[in-house]
């Protein structure tokens, strides 16, 4: 049986304080309730601090280019849709950058999860806005105060019937986790965006700030709904609802590709009577 | 230019039907035991202006376009403005009457008596297929495997009109020279480079082809994507060409042999991604398909302009490798070398072509395809150490690869410099020990280079110096000016990347005068040769309005010059 | 007086029958209803067949780069702001390959007006899906059909709380041209997504499929109230609302900068006095 | 190394403010007449982990840095384990009492009998200024400017720690060898590379700028952005890197001298961008800041290794130039002149700095801002000719350039390729004028080169190659072996396109021995070179762990090779 320990215990290069130490924590919590084993995991991150959680724990990883997570994750899930594909990056990485990305994997629900640790800044590279940067926020590089809107995923992830869309707090861990657990054994694309507060950069959003604003979202909430649902992404100020806010029933994006339906792709032969029909086809 | 072959183009609007009978000519030509190449030109539009598909036919084997027309089929009066001067001496334009054009080598033909005004493509075709020769069971034949899924009245419809147009052009007073019979295996297939590509790939193992549609590159994925459920391949369109090199690394990664394809301008956003590739030693195979630029350019012709451009693409520095092939094997093949190259040493590997070859159909005798293996992969199940790393140090700079999630062993892999084990580092002695690694790979990639292929006179005056699509042409041009008694060579280089100049330098020493030919305006094989090797190759004949290199403009430069 | 005339007449490389050519006549009538001279107008667009429109008018132009005119028209209207700045474009251009712009532009609500002649297919590159493709739809690289869900642009912009949102039928010219007029006004970001039969690649969403869904919203129809125009916005299928779904009073990107108080900035000296106080404070 | 400067080190982790007294302390030696070149090295992370902020410092002017530290200033175990054995043997190391090390060149010092811990950096600070001989009142008044908006009470506080360090300094019975007295100027300024390529763009009028942060170009950034409202500039952080070359080429074409900075792969992503630039023929100015790569490699360190990348970027061919500045002067300089010829020739222009230079602060004299006028514009308020046609071709392929909405005539810019009058065309004939039209302004650029340095002995037996931020390193060395007795000549780049082969070709055949000394594993000048010349600079002196070339790294190399 899979423990805790298995998932290893690493030094980190977090600001101590960082909401990202409880994000891991939660994370190994949930891989171990689901019982998965480090090597039938595969984490896939990008580049900012939070992108370094996969180097924190024992599991498959592939640390690739800032913004680009989804991607990779896409093409390394259809290629092996047995492995559990986990993305974590930061809000920069995942709404930035990866942007577009994080419209076609909502799009495609492809079965991975995306764990965005959101702390409403780029902490990597020293305290510039994100994307969701609250407007008015001041940088060293918007010394006027950051003049776009907030990036809200959720509600546009809801807004574009996303299979399964969460919104966390970091040190809620007990809670971050079981949502974990549930984007895990859900079968689509499902969204974590999970308010972390970043003790160096964002002296706004603190822990206090978010502590004193998330709540848990009411035991008869329906994550069905999608209207209602809308609604509640949307809730940002004084009320930030977290839990899972939304879900649906929609197929995941292998289950188009009848190849898939025999497992990963890997050490399958090239029928080589087909090809050869093929080629004779371009007489 | 020649009488050994015969030119046919056809030429019309967008959306008139010109490349349906282009192909069926083609296909018709080619069953017939001939041997074809077709140039394809055409506008960024999808109806009107002004597009041609041209048939250089002949029954030795033909290496090359040919601007000379030698039957001309005008689906509109602008394809003869344009064309007519192309006309040579003995040549016909195959025109309907109602064209309304006079020219004394024009022929008439009353193709709305024959049938509806649909059915003009077909006439033509037969009128065409009588005058060079072909047998109209044949072209009938190969019409109606090419209209697949027609009912049996436009069947009969297409025979008939064939039939008329037979029998009519029969009954000309017309002395064209029609090709020489030949006793040529009849299965032979037509096929373009694209499609030569694409069932390279599929051999060598293809698992997974990610794209961003982007012409010359789409066929290659409309090609695979008709396979895919035959074959068990994942094709998929991305997002943008950001995610579709992203995406093949990612399935690499988990082990399905991966290729993308694109033109210059997505392949310049694709360059962050190369240098992942390199950086997690991730194989990758990636096709350029060349075309006139900078930014939007012309999108539908062609230019061999991004040789430099892919060979620094990516930041920071790691080997690689550039195929350019010139023939529809070389197509099939190096896309196979390609594979092959890029599972042993894990990293990106480039075939770079262009529009016009990407479009340009040659008969071909099929490949041994049964006999024909898919690529070794170069993972392992297993792995003799433990813990597994991803990224040991080894004498070759190749480390053993494995795959996540096929065995217990975990696989690390990070775009940060990082230590064996996969694990990001700071420590800036293993990164200089990494740098080192993944250069080393170099050594092995140079070591299994494919040399320039040297043909000619032994003792040339002149050294025509070629890559990538215009081998023919240029091989056609050396042997035009042979038989006007000039002693030339031919040095041509399917694969740019990396040069060795011990394999070919000493042929450039060898000869009074060195000619460059490359489809851009800057000379850069030129430029790349004196970096390797010091040479200079100082006269050089360049083409760049977005045609592809013809023997005819190679000779006329020379000439001029 | 500026006459439709003063706006040229071209030949177009367009397919004849195409939704375009309407789309091109509204654009005129509404420039004209506007008062707009020629040179008082910036194009902008990507590529693509819809990215050729402003070619086929007499205007200033930047056609740019596939996907990228978004940036470049903010970049524009920020140098300068007294431009009327129209982006025309795809949708696989402002969609697809432009859809972390399309984002951020909503963020920014900078002043200009996105046109997106939305086809639901890649028409320039001959037929393959684009991000608007309903599901299912069948091309030559899609042979089995879209696995991915269609990306619903106007739902997306009014969740983000966008400026202005329309959905537009390219054959309801008028109507059309009288939303262009409103964005045009609107200062902020304005979205119109135009559904524009494509004759030749989209044998799916006709011209017919079109007509017999489109229909205007009621009179009584509130732009303003947001919760509603989430649900107007995600309306698709069997009926098909057109009109100004979703508008808001946010002040537009420009205004964040003092600078653009003062109108262009071009031509604008250096203050090099400023200029020596600032080196001196290096010291 | 040498005695004539002091290189002082100070150590520890991130957020243990080391920068803060590295800060104070090169602005109090640049004030006090000296000349100053600060290296900082730093990992990827906010927190911990070991950073260091050297500076070396002397009376005559310094040039390069220094790896030999004549002061240590630890403040944590780490840095002593780290870089003890770079100590000079005159060296000293001020460590904090606490610190617990014993070590014959460490001096002991009581911090924590001062005051409490905070003000450790300000007690470090005062010991090393004592040691070096700077006068207590002006650290004082330099630190109270650094720390702004400080309470009267920290002020006081924190001059009260100083007078103790200095006090109890002196009382030690240490024979520390001060810097000499000088009677320099005190308005010397303190400035990095990316704060005078900032400047000299404000200076050249620079009033757009976007940016996506990526380190080490963010500093660019940051100091437009504190001045952007006094200057009246934009300065705008777009959603990636992408949207900030298309703004910025955006904002140009409708009058805004405008530039955009970034690292290896976030240059990858605009290189598309750039293709742009050149076919619309639009001014842009392009800073690319140098780390290791491929991929994500070493965020925080240096690396000379995009040379090329930046040289061949951009799908197409087209003109560009490339600028590489070796001091902080040129950065100002040639960060205008690349505006200069952005605007002149409408086209992308780099300049092309790394992270060494980025961080490296240097002390300099004011420049006479007020008399340098900003760069001239290119574009006309009216045209000549009706209608006005963007792209006409001229002798120089530099056409008229206007803006749009400025006055009644139509600005048409065209990705595609395009008629005189901006439109998309398929005219194969205008296709070909255009390239050439585009091409030809490279040869203005070529006629405005600036010559690379050659510097040293006249016949040299020895010419040492360089480029970019390398400069001082390779001087300090080449003037480190004349004093043994060689003769040795420079030859450096600070741009590094076009090259002249006319220029400079000539100094490098006239020596026995050619050494060229680059940051990166490939050695690409000394490529370019020989493409360019035809002359093989076959010995390398390559780094390629993240550092900045020293005197001391090439001495090492030259010695052992
Ligand atoms: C293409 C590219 N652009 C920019 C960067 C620089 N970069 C590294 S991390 C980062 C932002 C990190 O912010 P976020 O994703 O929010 O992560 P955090 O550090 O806040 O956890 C940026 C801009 C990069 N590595 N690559
Ligand atoms: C970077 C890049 N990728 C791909 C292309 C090829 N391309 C040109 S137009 C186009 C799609 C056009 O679709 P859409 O934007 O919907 O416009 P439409 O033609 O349907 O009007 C593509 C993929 C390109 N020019 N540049
Ligand atoms: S910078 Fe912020 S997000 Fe990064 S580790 Fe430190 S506290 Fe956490
Ligand atoms: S391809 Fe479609 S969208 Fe393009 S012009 Fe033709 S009909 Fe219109
Ligand atoms: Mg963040
Ligand atoms: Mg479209």
């Amino acid at each position: 049986m899979v423990t805790i320990s298995d998932y290893g215990k690493y030094d980190t290069t977090w600001c101590p304080g960082c909401g990202n130490f409880s994000i891991l924590e939660a994370m190994k919590q949930a891989l171990v309730a689901r019982g998965l084993e480090p090597h039938q995991v595969l984490f896939i991150s990008g580049i900012g601090q939070a992108a370094k959680a996969p180097h924190y724990l024992n599991a498959n990883v592939f640390n690739g280019l800032h913004g680009r997570s989804l991607p990779v994750a896409t093409g390394a899930k259809l290629a092996n849709p047995e492995l559990t594909v986990i993305v974590e990056s930061g809000d920069g990485c995942s709404y930035g950058e990866g942007g577009n990305h994080f419209l076609a994997a909502i799009r495609r629900n492809i079965d991975v999860t995306l764990l965005a640790h959101n702390n409403q800044v780029y902490g990597l590279t020293k305290g510039q806005a994100s994307p969701t940067s609250d407007e008015g926020f001041i940088t060293k590089v918007q010394p006027g105060g950051v003049a776009s809107a907030a990036f809200n995923p959720a509600v546009v992830a809801v807004a574009m019937h996303a299979g399964f869309v969460a919104r966390a707090f970091a040190r809620l861990t007990d809670n971050l986790s079981d949502i974990i657990q549930q984007a895990i054994a859900y079968r689509g694309f499902s969204l974590i965006d999970v308010l972390q507060p970043c003790v160096s950069f964002n002296k706004v959003n603190t822990f206090a700030w978010y502590k004193s604003r998330c709540y848990p979202l009411p035991k008869d909430y329906d994550p069905t709904d999608w209207y209602a649902a809308v609604k509640t992404a949307d809730q940002w100020g004084d009320r930030i609802p977290v839990g899972v806010i939304y879900r649906n029933e929609r197929p995941p994006f292998e289950e188009h590709f009848p190849v898939l339906s025999q497992g990963p792709l890997v050490g399958r032969d090239v029928d080589r009577m087909m090809l050869k029909k093929i080629m004779e086809g371009y007489a | 230019m020649t009488r050994n072959t015969i030119n046919v183009l056809i030429g019309g609007e967008a959306g008139q039907g010109l490349v349906t009978i282009g192909e069926i000519l083609t296909k018709s030509v080619a069953r017939s035991g001939y041997s074809v190449v077709v140039t394809q030109s055409y506008q960024s539009r999808i109806r009107g202006g002004h597009n041609s598909f041209a048939i250089r036919m002949g029954a030795d084997e033909v290496i090359a376009p040919q601007e000379a027309v030698d039957i001309l089929v005008p689906l509109d009066k602008d394809t003869v403005r344009i064309h007519r001067e192309e006309l040579s001496p003995w040549g016909l334009i195959i025109m309907d009457e109602a064209l309304d054009i006079a020219d004394d080598q024009g022929i008439k033909v009353p193709f709305k008596q024959w049938a509806p005004d649909k059915f003009l493509n077909i006439a033509a075709l037969g009128v065409v297929s009588y005058l060079i020769g072909l047998d109209e069971e044949l072209v009938s034949q190969t019409m109606n495997k090419f209209f697949d899924k027609m009912d049996q009245e436009t069947v009969k419809e297409n025979r008939l009109v064939l039939e008329k147009a037979f029998r009519w052009t029969a009954d000309q007073p017309l002395s064209f020279q029609k090709l020489p019979r030949v006793s040529h295996a009849s299965d032979r297939l037509v096929m373009n480079g694209n499609e030569a590509i694409a069932l390279g790939a599929l051999s060598a193992g293809l698992k997974f082809y990610s794209f961003y549609p982007m012409t010359p590159a789409t066929s290659i994925a409309v090609n695979l994507a008709g396979k895919s459920e035959k074959m068990g391949i994942i094709v998929e369109q991305a997002e943008d060409e950001i995610a579709a090199i992203n995406m093949a690394i990612g399935a690499s990664f988990t082990g399905a042999p991966s290729m993308v394809g694109t033109s210059g301008g997505g392949f310049a956003l694709m360059t962050e991604g190369v240098s992942l590739a390199a950086m997690t030693e991730t194989p990758i195979v990636i096709v350029v398909s060349q075309r006139p630029a900078p930014a939007t350019g012309l999108p539908t012709r062609t230019e061999q302009s991004d040789m430099e451009l892919v060979l620094h693409s990516g930041h920071g520095e790691f080997p690689r490798a550039i195929f350019a092939p010139g023939t529809v094997e070389e197509c099939f093949y190096l896309t196979r070398k390609a594979f092959e190259l890029a599972e042993r040493y894990q990293g990106p590997i480039f075939i770079l072509t262009d529009q016009f070859f990407a479009d340009s159909y040659r008969a071909i005798d099929p490949f041994d395809i049964e006999d024909m293996s898919p690529v070794n992969p170069s993972y392992a199940l297993t792995s003799s150490s433990s813990p597994y790393r991803r990224y040991a140090f080894t004498d070759s700079g190749i480390s053993q690869r494995m795959l996540p999630g096929i065995s217990k062993h975990l696989v690390v892999a990070d775009s940060d410099e990082h230590s064996e084990d996969g694990h990001i580092t700071e420590d800036l002695t293993v990164r200089q020990r990494m740098v080192e690694k993944r250069l080393k790979k170099g050594e092995g990639i140079k070591a299994e280079v494919l040399p320039p292929q040297l043909q000619g006179d032994e003792k040339p005056d002149m050294v025509l110096v070629s890559w990538g699509s215009s081998k023919g042409a240029v091989l056609e041009a050396a042997s035009q000016m042979r038989s006007n008694g000039k002693r030339i060579a031919t040095l041509h280089f399917t694969q740019v990347w990396p040069l060795v100049s011990e394999q070919f330098s000493e042929h450039l020493q060898k000869t009074r005068e060195l000619v460059c030919i490359e489809g851009n305006a800057t000379g850069q094989l030129a430029r790349l040769i004196r970096r390797e090797t010091g040479v200079l190759i100082a006269k050089q004949v360049l083409r760049y309005d977005g045609l592809p290199i013809t023997p005819e403009y190679i000779l006329r430069k020379l000439c001029s010059n």
